[in-house]
Order: structure tokens, then sequence, then C-alpha cells
């Protein structure tokens, strides 16, 4: 049998007098964003832990139930990193995952979550010092607005057809 | 039906930049211009306002950004005629288009006034960008009536106008050829001159004469080894100082020069066929009249001149056993104006 | 659905993990709180990666039956390959090892240990969850083409043809100038050990033209390029040379015969001439000529033809016109090199204004005893020998305005010009730098010859280089130039009469850098140079499989470091072909044709071309060879119909699941939300 | 180009500011000397040099910067922490500028004759004999004007630069503290 565990923070719901840790789903790309995480860890730059990372091959594998579910699952909001444009090591992709993220803004407010949840940026391989800046702002961004109300969370993961049925025009023009 | 611009004056177009003053008033109109004065304006804090304080001099500026927001009538340009007087105005509307925070802070101070001012609202330029770039150097060409042929003159531009550039306006910071091009198409003899964007000086007349008066040396210094006639400015603050304390750098240095400096705009009337008197000649302390004579007379070119010319006009061969390197040819980008 | 036999394995990384992540306490509590996810077994050591470390795991898989292994220790691209070949050796499947990061993304970044402690266990739930999904993968097999085409004929090019052929493969070499040898064939010499750059490149020139298993396509230029590893298609571009190379025996009766003389920017640098027909430098390889037409009194006026009246074996033919030819490879190498910075962009110090300001290329041209003058060191009247020379350091390099990077070679060019002025004339040199930077091998011994040579070196950066003279205190100085530095060592400013100013110019890609980057589907940094697939680890491969790059393409580099890249590319692409075939990682999309209804909105999506539409089924295919693995036409498929192994949707969302699980052992705080809502 | 990012931190101390500097015969210390000591804290050697002082405006130091650091901007917040502080060198330059503001303040122009007549006389006495002739050419040319011109929205103007004076003081920030800062975390 295991050591009695703590109840960590981030796990905690927010009691009354303990500050608000936000959980917080980092969506990376195999190339750069990655291993700007990498090197931010490398050069042993700190930032927030509430920040969890999922690896893709490229930022424009982002699905939007990607995004739902996080949110669906605990996520106080959700970033996607990537490439910048020109460094692209899919050439273009990096773009296309921008298209989705205008989308995903708008779709996410009509759900009743504040698009600011959902954070996007750049970082190249060499910019580790960009990616924790860039993870402090977020982090500090997503204490501000607080939690999302847990209605909001139980009608986004009972409702599977919303997650569905936002995950089809995928591809608008912005 | 006239082009109209905003028009920011500036305080020594009623003192020390008269002339400048007297000749946009006569050759604008000849070129369909016109000039609304901007109401009530306020000085820009010339370069010593930064110095005591950013944020005020910010706001200082931004009165005046505020009123050309208000004023505007079909035209967002504000037309600066010194250089002082354009930079300052155009770093602030830079400025506020960069920084949030400035913006509402000036904003801010603004309100105290009733003011306010919407970052990027107004276009400042200067004038001679307006003469480039709007009237263009050919419509400039078909009003001469009295082309300059004989005057040598020295472009000098100064500082201000191609940098800092906030805008990115000008690609040769140092070394841009626009008035060069629009006295070429006065009909004037344009010198290199290697000095055209240095500083005349600026507050340190007033601050430091050792260096000031050095400066100001230097470019009449230059423009006689180039064999100009005359300096041309754009800035009534470069005016002031090559002209005015001409006599003291002579007496100081013991040297005895005698370098007109002119306004760009005086030279278009003049080769628009406009009467001199009408220009501002006459209010410069170091007297343009023997500048002038050069084209009072309008003698044709002797032979030998014209031998001359033709022989600089022929693509050099190269002769047998020239030792010469050919030279770099020149930037390829040199015809454009800057 | 039966949850696979999974063990765990946390890595103390020596104590750059366990100083802040409680190891033990997440040993234990995948043990207990993954179990019902299938972990069966959850140990922790002090370096997983050594030998033992992976003999642990290979046991286990044996010993438990284990059907999936988690390894939560440094990133996947450290360590990945070493435990996916540790499983591969006890029997399982490579791809069914997962390797999550405790050490760059929790220990490294954060210093509160029980809430990193709390984030190792969400970190290795996400790997648990998501590895469940995977499916037991096969890397991609293709064969290899055994010729190789290099782009570039400069060194680094040459080097690695001569390698590759040396072994008994075919090589290309396909070079846009009318010979190889690039721009080392301008220097005079090369530093720091001085050897005269002709004497130790011509030997190698005239290797490469005369091995048997290389084909030279100068003055020639790739225009297509199709196809993908091991298998490539490229469509080369032959220039007319109004020569008959098969005829031509390199009399150089032409050129003589030649009357139009012009100024040669190419290989002269634009301080000498050449004829309308012209071979660039004696030694060149091949030694045919080349007419350019926009010369040409034939072509510009139908007369003159002096050339071909002239020619022993008329070999002249003014007909021909662009031909192309197809070529099969399985590698290419990159060798393009790089174009001098442009010194007029930098107006302050005048060139192209003030005819004595030198570019170091110009001047290279000037101390070759082959060019212009003969080697004579003189002013640009080509007669006056300078007094005072100085070399302007970083000149389009460290210069936020042009180039932010250090140029790498001008500081040990510059050392060299000092010393080849000296050498040459009476002349007083100045160097105005602003950091010297002289790493390679013999390169700060160099640096001290030079100094001991009495060259003066000024520690600051040149304002700018002007004619306009100051008096009285430089009277007498008419017709020279001044260049004014701060002296940054003794604070002051200085203004140094000088002859002649040779400004030392930095490296830029080729102008067309990007576009060639774009043909061969490399990446480009936003400055111009491709970029390598790992700087350091990888240094001479690209993202694209089977494209390599050596020398100046790269970035700005030195002779021995682009000699170093050719022969290292030529060593990596020589195992592709010793291998025969290659293996690639399996990341690639499928589509499911029962499910796709041929909507189309993936067709216009992949940048690699991989995706086609089957007009007949009216269905979408993707070819495995050309698909790179992005993942975009997954997410795009609203049928779902396209999956990409490897980052499948289920494997994604069972991480999601897994990161954003309750990792406190208890009830869980969504789980009591969720109650509290409803209740 | 921002103006709350000087981007002083980045110099790597070429000395091209100095060696482009018109009045850099007149600094007791060049442009990069400054950043230097603003870099080592040398706050008292900073705010006591007349480096900003001497500074023409003229941008050349600007454009030309490898690091695009800009310059004359940092040279405007040291000379306005300094005036602040009242400790400068000399008196002349901030005299000027205080002048030349003080008829801002009052008229909401510039007042030249009035301008220059002050600060000759408080200076340059020794000057004015050698530029008797000019001065006088000036008046006879009409290049002066005796009379300040007052703006009508005066009342207006000076409420405006109270209020930033206000919000300037609310938020004293020198320039120079922040690399010291940034070194501390």
């Amino acid at each position: 049998m295991t050591a009695p565990v703590t109840t960590p923070a981030a796990a905690a719901p927010a009691a009354a007098g303990q500050p608000f840790e936000p959980l917080i789903l980092g969506f990376t790309c195999n190339w750069c964003s990655y291993r700007a995480a990498d090197l931010a860890g490398t050069a042993r730059t700190k930032y927030p832990h509430n920040v969890r990372l999922i690896r893709l091959m490229c930022s424009g594998r982002m699905e939007p139930e990607f995004i739902l579910e996080g949110f669906a699952k605990g996520a106080d909001a959700v970033i996607m990193t990537g490439c910048w444009p020109e460094d692209c090591h899919y050439r273009i992709q990096s773009v296309k995952a921008l298209r989705r993220f205008i989308f995903l803004r708008r779709t996410l407010a009509d759900l009743g979550i504040e698009p600011a949840r959902l954070q996007r940026f750049y970082a190249s391989a060499a910019e580790g010092q960009r990616f924790a800046d860039e993870m402090a702002r977020i982090v500090a961004e997503v204490k501000a607005l607080g939690p999302i109300p847990p209605e909001t969370r139980v009608a986004l993961a009972a409702h599977p057809d919303v997650v569905a049925s936002a995950s089809q025009p995928q591809e608008v023009e912005v | 039906m006239a082009t109209q611009y905003m028009y920011y004056p500036g305080c020594s177009m009623d003192g020390t930049g008269k002339a400048y003053h007297d000749s946009i008033e006569a050759v604008l109109p000849a070129l369909d211009i016109r000039l609304a004065e901007l109401d009530d304006w306020n000085c820009c804090g010339a370069t010593e306002y930064m110095g005591i304080s950013p944020l005020r001099s910010q706001a200082l500026v931004g009165r005046n950004l505020a009123l050309a927001e208000q004023q505007k009538n079909g035209t967002d340009t504000l037309v600066a005629p010194c250089s002082a007087c354009y930079v300052n105005l155009a770093r602030t509307d830079a400025y506020v288009r960069e920084s949030e925070e400035l913006a509402a802070n000036v904003n801010d101070a603004l309100s105290a006034g009733g003011m306010s001012y919407t970052p990027g609202s107004v276009k400042v330029r200067h004038l001679l960008e307006i003469m480039i770039d709007d009237v263009g150097l050919n419509e400039i060409h078909q009003h001469v009536t009295r082309p300059l042929a004989g005057l040598k003159l020295a472009p000098y531009m100064g500082c201000l106008v191609s940098r800092p550039d906030y805008d990115d306006r000008w690609q040769h910071r140092e070394h841009p050829h626009a008035l060069d091009q629009l006295l070429l198409h006065l009909g004037a003899d344009v010198v290199e001159y290697s000095r055209r964007t240095d500083c005349c000086g600026g507050h340190m007349t007033q601050i430091s004469p050792d260096t000031g008066l050095e400066l100001i040396r230097r470019l009449i210094v230059e423009a006689e080894r180039s064999g100009a006639h005359a300096l041309v400015t754009v800035c009534p603050m470069c005016q002031m100082n090559v002209d005015f304390y001409q006599r003291e750098m002579n007496h100081r240095f013991h040297e005895d020069h005698h370098m007109p400096i002119l306004f760009f705009t005086q030279l278009m009337g003049l080769a628009f066929g406009m009467p001199a008197k009408d220009l501002g000649f006459g209010r410069e302390i170091i007297s343009a009249r023997p500048a002038l004579a050069n084209i009072g007379i309008e003698a044709p070119l002797t032979e030998e001149e014209e031998a001359e010319r033709a022989a600089a006009a022929r693509p050099k061969r190269r002769r047998r056993g020239d030792p010469t390197l050919p030279a770099p040819e020149p930037r390829a980008d040199q015809e454009a104006l800057r | 659905m039966t949850t696979p036999k999974t063990g765990v394995y946390v890595c103390h990384c020596g104590t750059n993990i366990a100083a802040v992540v409680d190891v033990e306490e997440v040993r234990d509590w995948a043990a207990s709180e993954l179990a019902d996810k299938g972990v069966v077994v959850a140990r922790d050591y002090p370096f997983m990666c050594s030998s033992l470390g992976q003999e642990l795991i290979e046991n286990d898989i044996k010993e438990y039956g284990l059907e999936r292994v988690v390894v939560a220790a440094c990133s996947p691209h450290m360590h990945e390959k070493t435990f996916r070949e540790a499983s591969s050796n006890a029997g399982l499947n490579p791809y069914l090892t997962e390797l999550v990061s405790i050490r760059e993304q929790v220990s490294w970044v954060h210093t509160d240990k029980a809430k990193a402690t709390d984030k190792a266990k969400a970190v290795i739930a996400g790997g648990v969850y998501r590895v469940s999904e995977q499916e037991p993968l096969e890397p991609l097999i293709a064969p290899v083409n055994s010729a190789t085409l290099i782009v570039g004929g400069g060194i680094a090019g040459i080097t690695a043809a001569l390698e590759i052929a040396s072994a008994g493969y075919p090589v290309h070499i396909v070079e846009r100038e009318p010979s190889i040898g690039g721009h080392m064939a301008q220097y005079d010499k090369t530093f720091p050990t001085l050897d005269c750059a002709a004497c130790i490149l011509t030997p190698k020139m005239v290797d490469a033209g005369a091995h048997p298993n290389i084909t030279l396509h100068t003055w020639s230029e790739v225009v297509d390029v199709s196809g993908s590893v091991g298998d490539f298609k490229i469509k080369v571009k032959h220039k007319p040379r109004y020569v008959v190379e098969e005829d031509c025996t390199g009399c150089g009766i032409c050129v003589d015969k030649c009357p139009v003389q012009v100024i040669d920017t190419g290989f002269e640098s634009g301080i000498g001439y050449r004829k309308a027909i012209y071979t660039p430098f004696p030694q060149a390889v091949p030694k045919y000529p080349v007419l350019t037409p926009e010369n040409c009194t034939y072509f510009a006026k139908g007369t003159c033809k002096a050339c071909e009246k002239f020619c022993p074996v008329d070999c002249i033919d003014f007909t021909q016109t662009d031909e192309y030819v197809e070529l099969n490879v399985g590698n290419i190498l990159l060798a393009t090199g790089f174009q001098p910075f442009d010194a007029r962009r930098i107006e302050a110090y005048g060139y192209g204004r003030l005819p004595n300001v030198f570019t170091s290329m110009e001047f290279e041209r000037m101390s070759n005893a082959a060019g212009p003058t003969g080697g004579k060191i003189v002013l640009r009247d080509g007669v006056t020998e300078p007094k005072s020379v100085v070399i302007v350091h970083c000149v389009g390099s460290r210069d936020k305005n042009t180039n932010e990077y250090c140029s790498a070679i001008c500081c040990m060019q510059s050392l060299k010009f000092a010393h080849l002025v000296k050498e040459h004339t009476d002349a007083d040199v100045y160097e105005c730098y602003i950091d010297m930077r002289t790493p390679g091998k013999g390169y700060d011994e160099f640096y001290n010859r030079i100094l001991d040579e009495g060259t003066q070196f000024i520690r600051g950066r040149v304002a700018e280089v002007t004619d306009s003279l100051r008096y009285p205190e430089e009277a007498g100085c008419e017709g020279r130039l001044m260049v004014q530095v701060e002296d940054t060592l003794a604070g002051v400013k200085r203004r140094v009469p000088a002859d002649m100013v040779i400004l030392s110019t930095g490296l830029e890609p080729q102008p067309d850098a990007t576009e060639v980057a774009r043909m061969f589907g490399v990446g480009c940094s936003s400055n111009g140079f491709i970029i390598e697939r790992h700087a350091k680890l990888a240094p001479v491969a690209t993202m694209t499989d089977g494209v390599f790059a050596a020398g100046a393409t790269l970035g700005p580099r030195d002779i021995p470091t682009s000699v170093s890249n050719g022969a290292a590319a030529a060593a990596t692409i020589l195992s592709r072909i010793a291998q025969g075939e290659i293996a690639m990682e399996p990341y690639r999309a499928t589509v499911d044709a029962e499910r796709c209804s041929g909507c189309r909105i993936c067709n216009d999506l992949c940048p690699f071309s991989a995706i086609t539409f089957d007009e007949d089924a009216m269905v979408t295919e993707i070819n495995p060879k050309l698909c790179q693995g992005c993942g975009v036409c997954v997410a795009a498929c609203p049928a779902n119909a396209i999956s990409g192994s490897g980052f499948s949707h289920l494997q994604i969302m069972a991480q999601i699941d897994g990161l954003l699980s309750d990792t406190s052992g208890g009830a869980g705080r969504h789980a009591e939300e969720a109650v509290g809502a409803t209740a | 180009m921002i103006p709350a990012d000087s981007r002083l931190e980045t110099c790597i101390q070429c000395g091209t500011c100095g060696g482009s500097c018109p009045s850099y015969a007149d600094m007791d210390h060049t442009p990069r000397q400054i950043f230097a000591l603003i870099r080592a804290g040398a706050r008292d050697k900073v705010l006591d040099s007349n480096t900003p002082w001497m500074c023409v405006s003229c941008y050349l130091c600007a454009v030309r910067c490898p690091q695009q650091i800009h310059i004359p901007d940092v040279m405007y917040a040291l000379k306005a922490k300094a005036t602040q502080e009242d400790r400068v060198p000399s008196h002349v330059a901030p005299d000027f500028s205080k002048t030349f503001v003080d008829y801002i303040h009052k008229y909401g122009r510039s007042f030249e004759v009035g301008l220059v007549a002050k600060h000759y006389l408080r200076h340059h006495m020794s000057r004015l004999p050698g530029m008797t002739t000019s001065g006088i050419g000036m008046v006879t040319k009409g290049r002066m004007g005796f009379r300040p011109h007052h703006i009508e929205g005066m009342d207006g103007l000076t409420a405006i630069l109270d209020r930033a004076t206000e919000i300037e003081q609310a938020k004293q920030r020198a320039v120079f503290e922040q690399p010291a800062n940034e070194g501390a975390h």
C-alpha cells in the first residue's frame, strides 16, 4: 500500500482562502514548440506548474474535439502552440492551425467559455525563454479569469453532440 | 480642385523662418495645393521639451494631433515644413500607436483639456515628402519656366526628415537623393554633397558654441569644397543656424566664408519664374545675391563648356593599357529617391 | 475493453529529477492508482537509460508479459529511440513504448516539490492512457537509388562528390556557374595557414571533373524535384553555352578574338574584365568557355562572329537553346553556398560612392596573383599603392539593420587581409572590430601573428567612412578617406586617415535560397539559411528525409567547416546507400475508403502533394511515401475517415484524459464538482 | 521603436554611437560609456554627466546602432531624470531647455526673441558683441517678432500638461534603474 498522498493544490477544489490554481492543457508541435519547452528545461527556466503538455507532430493536427474534451475533463484553459509560420517544418501547416484557432474561439464563446481561455502562441525551437514567459503570462491571465463554472463543464461533458457538431465546419476561411 | 492638407507651420514660420513662409505662400498655390493651418496649434517642444519630461512632451504634441483629428476636412495628412516639428509630431503619433500604455497616458492627460487623440488617425508628413510623393518631380518640372542652370546647389536635407523615420518611408537615411532630384528638376546644377544629412548643430549654438559653430563650419567648408554657390535646406532651424551664426563662426575661427542657405521652396519659386522679392529673398543674413547672379546672367555655354558637357555625357571607353579598376555600379535603387 | 499490461519506469536521472520530484511516491501512486489502467509493475531507477536500466525493462517485459511500457524520464527527443530499442530487444513492438518527459517539463522548470510530483503523476497518467490506445507499428521501408544529386560545386559539394564517387556510386553535380570551384576559387590565400587556395582546390576540381562516377552539369540549374527519399526525380536545365562541349578543346582562341570586353561582376567581383565569351579563370573545370548573349555583338547586331571564324574545331553554335535532362537519385545534397553581403546597403561606409572603399571579395581578387592587378594592392586608379589601409569588421553582420548573425569568417578574413596588405605594401594597417572571434584551430595563433606584424587594432565598430575633411587638423589629407570610429578601449573618438578601406563583408544566403529550399522541401529560417534537422546532432540532415545540406547554405562557415560538412554529408548518404533501403517513422495518415465521403476538404491541405483524389472511386487517397505525418488532414476530415498512426484521435483523447485525471488518489475534483452541480 | 522599450540592455558596447555623434567633443563620456555606467549602476556618474545634455537629437546613432537601441530616447529620459533631481553638470543646456519650455507654458508657443535675449544675457554675454550685426539684420529683415503669440486654448494646454505631470509622478521609473532591477532577480 502506498503512503498517504497529500492533495495537491492543482487538483483540489478552490477551497476558501486558497488561491485558484488553474489546470491548463498545452498542445505543442514536435518540431518547434515542444523543443522550445525542452529548451526551457535545459536552460532551467522556471515557469508555473499549471501547464501540462501534449505533443503533436504539427499544430495543424489540432482537432476541435481535443479542446472541448479538455474543457469537459477539467482544463481551465487550453494553449495551442506551434512553429512560426515561416519556420514551419511542414512548410505552411501551422498557418492552418491559426485558422482553426480563430474559429474555435468563436465556438467556445457560444458554449459559454471565455475566448481568452483558448490561447495561442508561436515559439521556435530556440525560444525557450519565450515559451516560459508565455506560460507565465497565460497562467496569470487564466488565474484572473477564475475557474469555469461547474455547470458549464457538465453541459459540455453531458452533450457530446455539441462537441461533435462543433468539430464539423473546421476549414472556415477567415 | 486644389489638393488640401492640414498645415502645422511651427513657431519659427512667423519669425526666423519668414522667408520659408513667404515662399511657401507663393509656390503652393501655383501647384494647386491648399494648406489649411491648424487652428490654435501650440509649440511642438522642439528638441527641448523631451529632455524636461518625455510624457509632458508627448501630451504637448498630443494636443496638436488631437486638434488635427478634430479639424480633419477631407484629409488626414498634417504637413509640417519644419523638420523638428515634423519629427516631434511623427514621434508622438508613432509611439502612441506602438504603446497602448503611452496612448492611455497621453489621452488621460488630453482629457484634462477636453481632448483626445486616436493613434494613427493623423498622417504626419514633411513638406518635402508632399512635393516628392504627392506633387511629383515631373509635375514640378512642368512648372519650371526659368531653369536654374548655372546655379550650383548643395542639397542639405538635414537630419530629421530621413531619420529616425518612424514609418519606414525612407530607404536611405544617410544619403537620400530626394532633394537632389527635386533641385535637378528645377534645372539647377546639384553638387555631390557628402554632408547632406549631417547635423546643423541644433541647439548646440545656444548651449555649446564650440561644437555648434564647428558643425556649421563643417557644412559650409564641405559645400565650398564641392563648389556650391549655396546650400539648400528644408528646415528653418538649419537655415537659422547656418545663416545667422555664420558670421560668428567666421569670427571665431578667423575665416571668411560666405555661403548663403536658402529654402527649397524659394528655389522652386525662382524656377517657376516668380519674382525673388515675393519669395523671401533678401531676408537672409548671408546674402544670396552673389549666388543668384549666376542665373541672373543667362549666358549660353561657351564652346569649351559644351565640349566638356558632351564629354561627360559620353560613356567612358577603356583606353588600352588603362590600369584603372572599374568602380562598383552605384546602388541599383539610386533612382529611387530615398 | 481489455486493458493492456503496462509497466511504468520512473527515472531519477541522478538527482536531476529526483531532487524535485518524489520519485518513490510517483512510483507507488502509479502502481496503485493506475492499476485499473493496466499498470502491473512500476519501478524507479537512478538512470533508466543505462544498460542496467534498460535490462530492467527488458526483464519485466518477459517476466510480466508487458504489452506496453511507459518510461518517465527525459524528453523523447533525447532517449525515445533508446527505450524503443530496449523494448524491441525483449520482443515488444517498439512503438508500444512511450517516453514521457518529467525532466525538461517538470523537474527542471518547477521548484515546488509537491506540485512537481503531482504534475509528474499527471504526465505519467497521460502516457499510460495514451499508450494503451497505441497500435503496433512497423517502420516504413523504401529502397534507395544509389545515385546522388549534389547542388552546388563549391568546396563542400566537391568534397562530398569525391567521397561518394570514390566509394563507387554515381554523383551528379549541378552548378549554375560555368565552372565548379565556388567562392574558394576566387581567393588567393586561405587562413590561418595561408595556403594558396588554387593550389589546394584545383587538384580536387580536376579530380571531380575526371572522375568516372561524377557527372558535371555546369551552367545548369535544377528546375524541378519530385519523388521522395530513395527515389527522387530531378529535372535539370542546361543553359546554352553556345559552344559544343563534345568538340571544344578549350584552346581559348575564341576568348582571345572576342572584341567585347565587359566588367566581370562574377568571378572577378566587379574589379576585372572578361570577354563576351569566356572561361571564368584559367583552371576552370570544365574547360569549355561560355558565351553570354546579353554581351555578344552577334546577338545584338547580327554581325561579328569572330569566335566562330577563328575556332579551329568549329564548335561555336549560336543556335543552342535550353536543354533539359532528367535524373533519378536516391539522395540529394544541397551545397549552394552563400553570396557576399552587398555593402551598398550600409550607406555610412560609402561603398559605391567613395571609390577607394573596397569589399572583401574585391580585395580577394586584387590580392590574387592571377587577379586583375596581378596581385598588386592598389587604389581604384589602378596604380597608387595605399599608405594607410583600414579594415572594417562586421559589415552586414551582427547588425539588426542588416543581418543579426555573426558571419563567423570575417574576423579571420580581415586578419588575413591585414597580413596580405603588410606583405605587399608598406602601408599602415588598422583593424576596427567589435569583438575578435578566432575560435578555430590555429586561429588565435594567427591573430597573434598579425598583432606581431604591427597591425593596429581599434576596438570599435566603424561609424562612418567619409571624404569630408575637418580643418585645420586634417589639412593635408585631401583626397584621402577618414574613418570615424570610437576607440572603445581608450574611450576616445578617432578619425583615422586611410587611402583604402576594406569592408569585411558578411555572408548571406543566396538570393534565391528561399525558392531553392521550397523546391527541395526543406525548411529555411527567416534569414534564408537552411535549417538542419538538429543543430548539434544532425547538422547536415534536413527535416526532409533524403535531403542533406552542407557548407554555407546552412549558415556562415569557413572552408574547414564546409569541408567537414561535405564529408559528413557524404558519409551519411553513403550509409543510406549501403543499407539499400531505409526505414522511416511510420507516422503516416491513411484513408479508410469506406468512410471517405469524397468531400475533398482534405485535398488542398497537403503541402507535400501526398493527397490525391481517385475520380473513379470518388475517394481520397494518401501516398504514404509522400506523406510526412503532420496530421492536418486527419484533423480536417469531417467523416473521421483519415487516421494518423502514432497520433490517432483515440490516443490524443486518451492522453488528454490522463493528463487531466485526478492525481490525488482519492475522490476526484471533477467528480465532486459534477456531484455538486447535479445535487 | 517603443518608448517604453529602449532596448538599452542589448548594448554590445561597439561604439557606433560615439563614433557617429556630432557633439561628441563636448561630452564628458561617450554615449557608449554612459550605457556601461548605467549597467554598472553608477547612478551618480550618469546623472552628473553632461552627455545627455549635449545630444542634438540628430538620430545618426539611432539609425546606425546595430542593436537598434533608441539612444536619443535614453538621452531624453536621462535629462528628464537629472532635471527632476536638480543635478546638472552645467546650467547652460538645462537653462536653455527651461527657458524654452517656460515660454510654452506661458504662451503655448515658443517666443524666439525672448528666448534668445534671456538666454544670451544669462550665459553668452561675451558672444553678444560679435552677434550684433547679424542680430540687427534679423530685425531689419523682418525675422524677429517682438510680440509673443498667445494661443487661445492656453487653459486647456495648462490642464493637459498638469495632468501629464501627475501621471508621470504617479509612476516614477527611471530608465537606468531597470537593468539593475532585472539583474537582481
